[in-house]
């Protein structure tokens, strides 16, 4: 229990840290948001005006901390370009790369897993060398690329799905769902191999150890050793990385709404960044920190549950 | 697993050829990259154009080339940065320990635990984008996951005998630090070199495929990619070629790293 | 008092990728019903080879090639059918090694690694089996049974460690125990203690005992009978006190003369 | 009367669990006694006992928390128990032997290749050994290579952790008589750390016990192993017997 107080603790520590790092960061870029914000119509004296609006005479502690405040209100300011709360333009925007994420997240489970056990189970055989070899390839395929080729394959040979043909789920969830499962697969395959790897290669480890032949000495079934001993050792490496691979979806989706025209908030982000738009950039990196974070957090939390040795 | 030896056979044949065509894409070209062709647009491949021709009719093999430099380049920039950054801050840490290492190691968990592309995106907003700011912006980030790395196999070593040894015949810390202890982190080190060097590839192709990463006129794999996807069903070669030559350096690396992984001496 | 355990010309080797390496060759011995009988030898004399071979633990890595005959109770477990040495495992032969910690596994309670051979081998019921390891947790003099249960490997101390280790092997009541350097990890005053437990062991539960260790003076106090094994042969065999005072072999004279002891100084 | 080359008092050494509250143990308690030039003595202890600890704290690898700790040698050096972690993995046995008198700097090249060809000689391994890796090596060989790094670095102090604990019988017997000749031909001053009586008994002028931190006895060898007075000595005695 203390150790998970602790973790929650470093958890909203490192998030204001981040938080605090990306204001600093857009504090110190050359040119005035207010400058910015109007545009060719900026005469000094507007500009002054809206400095004064914005709170932009204050000292940088004070406005990060009225910034703080404001965010978690829900306020997170207003877009320069769209010149409407930040708020609006993303809220819609965080269903889509959230269940794009979710859905690759599962995809990379329930084919790392499996594999990872069979080919582990089977190692050195025909079909373990083979899978291992396409694996190695697999591993070796940007998500973006993979999205091109799924397009070209699946979109425009075989038609299974229109490119670009986005449906938001507000009005088909179905139709939406469907057209997530390429850009999805597109993200989880890669990472998906480097899972099944990264398994395999901890099982194999495992079973050399000693508690194994333990196991064996007490007349247990290779099933019942694996099973019941190797695979809750065999996890713990794999739950560390998952959760890196949590924060590579959220980086691979980025560039994978980009492929299949998907507005979310990649999308947003990619555009905001040309456009120089920074409140609604700082207002994603803040919102993805808080979900690579928790998902750090929540890995630990696991590791702790399956593996008592774990002291902080 | 496979004969180790066809492994690396194949391995540093994958690496030959393509480093041979990054320096092809540096020297000498069958065509000039940029040069733009009317009347060649979208040929497929043949024996003139290899790998075809893009929109343009500029010819794609020559491009691939170039933008396969411009890649070695920045990505092995990109390690060196880190990797040097890395190093150093990582050995001091690692074997001074102390309450710098406390705040250097929680300002690297913030880094580290963030997909470096996203970091990257952050410091180009702020940078704009462009060959060297993606270098330096990249460097940067990979800065904390070698200094982790570093650290943990230094923190790791300093507690063996031989560095207690050392110490007993009075050598000092910089002799023990990069004498005695370094070499025996070698191995862990130059696989997490090739690891780095496909993390730097895959950011830079993925920003300049967002357009936010090499500029032209400076040639770019990612770029060629994000160009062709426009004309997939008339070209696909367009966009084929410089997807596999990047999946082939990949792959080449990650096979490097695993070599080298292998090849694990210490103790 | 009949034999329990026959072994028959055992030769162990090591197929490598163009090497192969006999690590024991052609050993032969038996273990009669309710004896102590000790296999001392140096690193590299292939005893815990031979102890795995008995065990059954040898067998699933293919590089190993078995040849003779382990007879167990007239059975001979080299050629029986997988399910069938099974069988034996854990139910009938048991086995305690060397390292505590590595031999238990570190993310299983106490409580369920005790009792996993009665699980497997038996229709107790869960309450059934609590009660049977808590009873083999007193057997092995560990205080507060209930407690350490629902403990981990980790938060026990070496020691303790090694009486899991034992009560978890005798929870079935085996014919035969083999323990391989089962003191070794552990300090003299608590190697002591170990010891005596085998010994006590083995009287009250009548379980045959093979004991092997690189400690000829173990042996010499613990074992009626002894084994000396060099460089993948038996090279002595015999009543103990035989072997200590009068060796045939001049390894074994060797071996023992460089026992340190009270009397003799470098 | 030989001088005395290592003297402590009344020292302690702590551990220090640093959490919410600071839990303090003490690992080292209250520990006085002097060791005399050529003198070698054996610290006997079961593990836990604060042996190893006292070791470091000696050689200053651990601070000490109280009392008075005083080296009368520029260089003491030690042999460790695990003859695998000892040795640097990355460096040939010819470069190991070499640093210490690389780092005294008073070599030639020439000299310092010289040297270590005769100490090679007299610790009794080949010459073709200056070319191996550690990994090549036996545990014992190992060791060997240990008591040649503390005889090159010139020292007259050695301690001795666990030297043979780690090896076969046969090749202790070696290794505790390499120990005992290079002691004699140097007038070397050893503290010889274990955990067997009879180890100890062997090579030893005088014996200390250690428990719990503190050194409960501390006699010259025959009359310990005569008269041993505290109970602790007397049951570590009577371990051998069943």
């Amino acid at each position: 229990m203390k150790y998970i107080i602790k973790k929650i603790f470093f958890f909203i520590l490192t998030l204001l840290i981040v938080v605090f790092l990306t204001f600093l960061a857009f504090q110190i870029i050359p040119g005035d948001p207010a400058v910015s914000l109007l545009g060719t119509e900026g005469t000094p004296l507007k500009v002054a005006a809206l400095r004064e609006e914005m709170g932009l005479n204050k000292p940088v502690g004070e406005r990060f901390l009225t910034w703080v405040l404001n965010f978690m209100k829900g306020d997170m300011g207003i877009s320069y370009s769209y010149q409407i709360p930040v708020s609006e333009l993303i809220t819609d925007k965080i269903p889509v790369t959230f269940l794009l994420t979710m859905l690759s997240f599962a995809f990379i489970i329930c084919m790392g897993i499996p594999l990872g056990i069979y080919t582990s189970k089977h190692a050195g055989s025909r079909l373990d060398r083979l899978i291992m070899t396409v694996n190695q390839v697999t591993m070796a395929i940007p998500p973006f690329f993979l999205g091109i080729i799924l397009t070209y394959l699946f979109g425009l040979v075989l038609k299974w799905f229109v490119p670009g043909g986005y449906i938001s789920y507000s009005d088909d969830f179905f139709g939406f769902f469907t057209y997530l499962i390429f850009p999805a697969i597109a993200i989880a395959f890669p990472k998906s191999a480097m899972v099944v790897k990264l398994f395999r290669g901890s099982i194999i480890e495992e079973a050399k150890k000693d508690y194994v032949r333990t196991a064996y000495s007490r007349g247990n079934t290779i099933n019942g050793v694996l099973y019941g001993h190797v695979l809750k050792n065999a996890i713990l490496p794999v739950i560390t990385f998952l959760a890196v691979v949590f924060a590579d979806i959220i980086a691979g989706s980025i560039i994978i709404e980009q492929v299949f025209g998907i507005p979310g908030l990649g999308r947003m982000l990619i555009t905001s960044i040309q456009n120089r738009d920074y409140p609604v950039v700082q207002a994603i990196i803040v919102c993805i920190a808080f979900v690579v974070l928790g998902s750090n957090l929540l890995a630990d939390i696991l590791l702790k549950v399956l593996d008592p040795r774990i002291k902080l | 697993m496979k004969k180790p030896e066809y492994h690396i056979v194949f391995t540093v044949v994958l690496l030959g050829v393509l480093t041979f065509l990054a320096l092809m894409g540096f020297i000498h070209t069958p065509y000039d990259p940029d040069a733009m062709n009317g009347l060649e647009k979208f040929a497929a491949p043949d024996l003139h154009h290899i790998f075809g021709t893009d929109h343009f009719g500029r010819d794609v093999f020559s491009r691939v080339c170039k933008g396969l430099g411009t890649t070695f380049f920045v990505a092995v920039t990109t390690v060196m940065i880190g990797a040097l950054g890395g190093t150093v801050i990582g050995a001091l840490t690692g074997y001074f320990g102390g309450i710098l290492d406390e705040i250097i190691m929680r300002f690297n968990d913030v880094v580290a635990s963030f997909p470096s592309v996203l970091l990257a995106m952050v410091f180009i907003s702020i940078l704009g984008p462009g060959k060297y700011n993606v270098i330096f912006a990249l460097g940067i980030i990979f800065i904390p996951s070698y200094a982790r790395m570093v650290r943990s196999e230094f923190i790791k070593q300093k507690n063996f005998d031989y560095v207690k040894s050392a110490k007993l015949m009075k050598a000092g810390s910089f002799r023990i630090m990069f004498l005695h202890i370094f070499p025996n982190t070698t191995s862990v080190f130059m696989s997490s070199l090739a690891i780095g060097f496909n993390n730097a590839v895959l950011a830079e192709a993925g920003m300049s495929y967002l357009g936010i990463g090499v500029q032209p006129p400076d040639a770019s794999l990612g770029r060629m990619l994000s160009e062709s996807q426009a004309y997939l069903f008339t070209a696909p070669w367009f966009a084929i070629f410089p997807g596999i030559v990047i999946i082939l350096m990949i792959l080449g690396f990650s096979m490097l790293g695993d070599i080298l992984q292998q090849k694990n001496g210490g103790i | 008092m009949g034999n329990l355990l026959e072994v028959k010309s055992l030769s162990i080797t090591f197929e490598g990728n163009q090497a192969r390496e006999k690590v024991v060759r052609n050993v032969s011995f038996s273990v009669m019903e309710g004896e102590i009988l000790g296999i001392a030898g140096e690193s590299g004399s292939g005893k815990t080879l031979t102890a795995l071979a008995i065990a059954g633990l040898l067998n699933r890595h293919g590089a190993v090639s078995l040849e003779g005959e382990i007879l167990f109770q007239g059975k001979n477990l080299l050629t029986c059918k997988r399910e069938e040495l099974r069988r034996y495992q854990g139910n009938d032969i048991s086995m305690v090694f060397q390292e505590p910690m590595s031999s238990l596994n570190p993310v299983m309670k106490i409580g369920r690694q005790i009792e996993e051979s009665i699980k497997i081998h038996g229709t107790l019921s869960k309450k059934e089996r609590k009660e049977k390891a808590i009873w083999a947790m007193e057997c092995v003099e560990l205080e507060n049974p209930e407690k350490i249960y629902h403990r981990y490997p980790h938060e026990l101390s070496g020691g303790m460690r090694q009486r899991v280790m034992i009560a978890a092997s005798l929870i079935s009541n085996p014919r035969l125990m083999i323990a391989d350097e089962p003191t070794t990890a552990l300090d003299v005053s608590i190697q002591h203690q170990i010891l005596k437990l085998f010994q006590k062991i083995n009287r009250e539960n009548h379980t045959a005992i093979l004991f092997i260790s690189h400690d000829l003076s173990l042996i010499y106090h613990l074992c009626g009978r002894a084994l000396v094994m060099y460089e993948g042969s038996l090279i002595e065999e015999g009543n103990t006190k035989e072997i200590f005072y009068h060796p045939r072999h001049s390894y074994t004279k060797n071996l023992i003369a460089c026992i340190p002891t009270y009397e003799k100084k470098v | 009367m030989a001088d005395t080359i290592l003297k402590l008092e009344n020292v302690s050494v702590y551990f220090e669990k640093k959490g919410w509250k600071t839990i303090r143990t003490e690992a080292v308690n209250q520990v006085s006694f002097q060791i005399k030039e050529g003198e070698t003595v054996g610290l006997v202890g079961e593990s836990g006992c604060g042996k190893t600890t006292l070791s470091k704290a000696i050689l200053g690898f651990v601070r000490h928390g109280e009392g008075d700790i005083q080296l009368k040698t520029p260089n003491p050096q030690m042999i460790f128990q695990d003859p695998f972690s000892s040795l640097n993995p990355s460096k040939k046995i010819g470069w190991i032997l070499e640093e210490p008198l690389r780092l005294s700097g008073k070599y030639t090249k020439e000299d310092r290749k010289n040297k270590v060809r005769e100490m090679l000689q007299k610790i009794g391994l080949e010459q073709k050994y200056a070319h191996r890796y550690p990994r090549e090596l036996s545990g014992g060989q190992r060791q060997r290579v240990s008591i040649g790094i503390a005889l090159l670095s010139g020292s007259k102090f050695i301690i001795a952790d666990e030297p043979v604990s780690a090896l076969d019988v046969t090749v202790q017997a070696q290794i505790l008589k390499l120990l005992k000749e290079v002691q004699k031909e140097y007038n070397m001053t050893i503290l010889f750390i274990s955990h067997d009586l009879k180890v100890v008994y062997q090579i030893c002028d005088r014996v200390m016990v250690m428990k719990n931190g503190r050194i409960i006895e501390d006699k010259k060898t025959e009359e310990l192993f005569q008269n041993p007075e505290h109970p602790y000595t007397k049951l570590l005695l009577n371990m051998d017997t069943l």
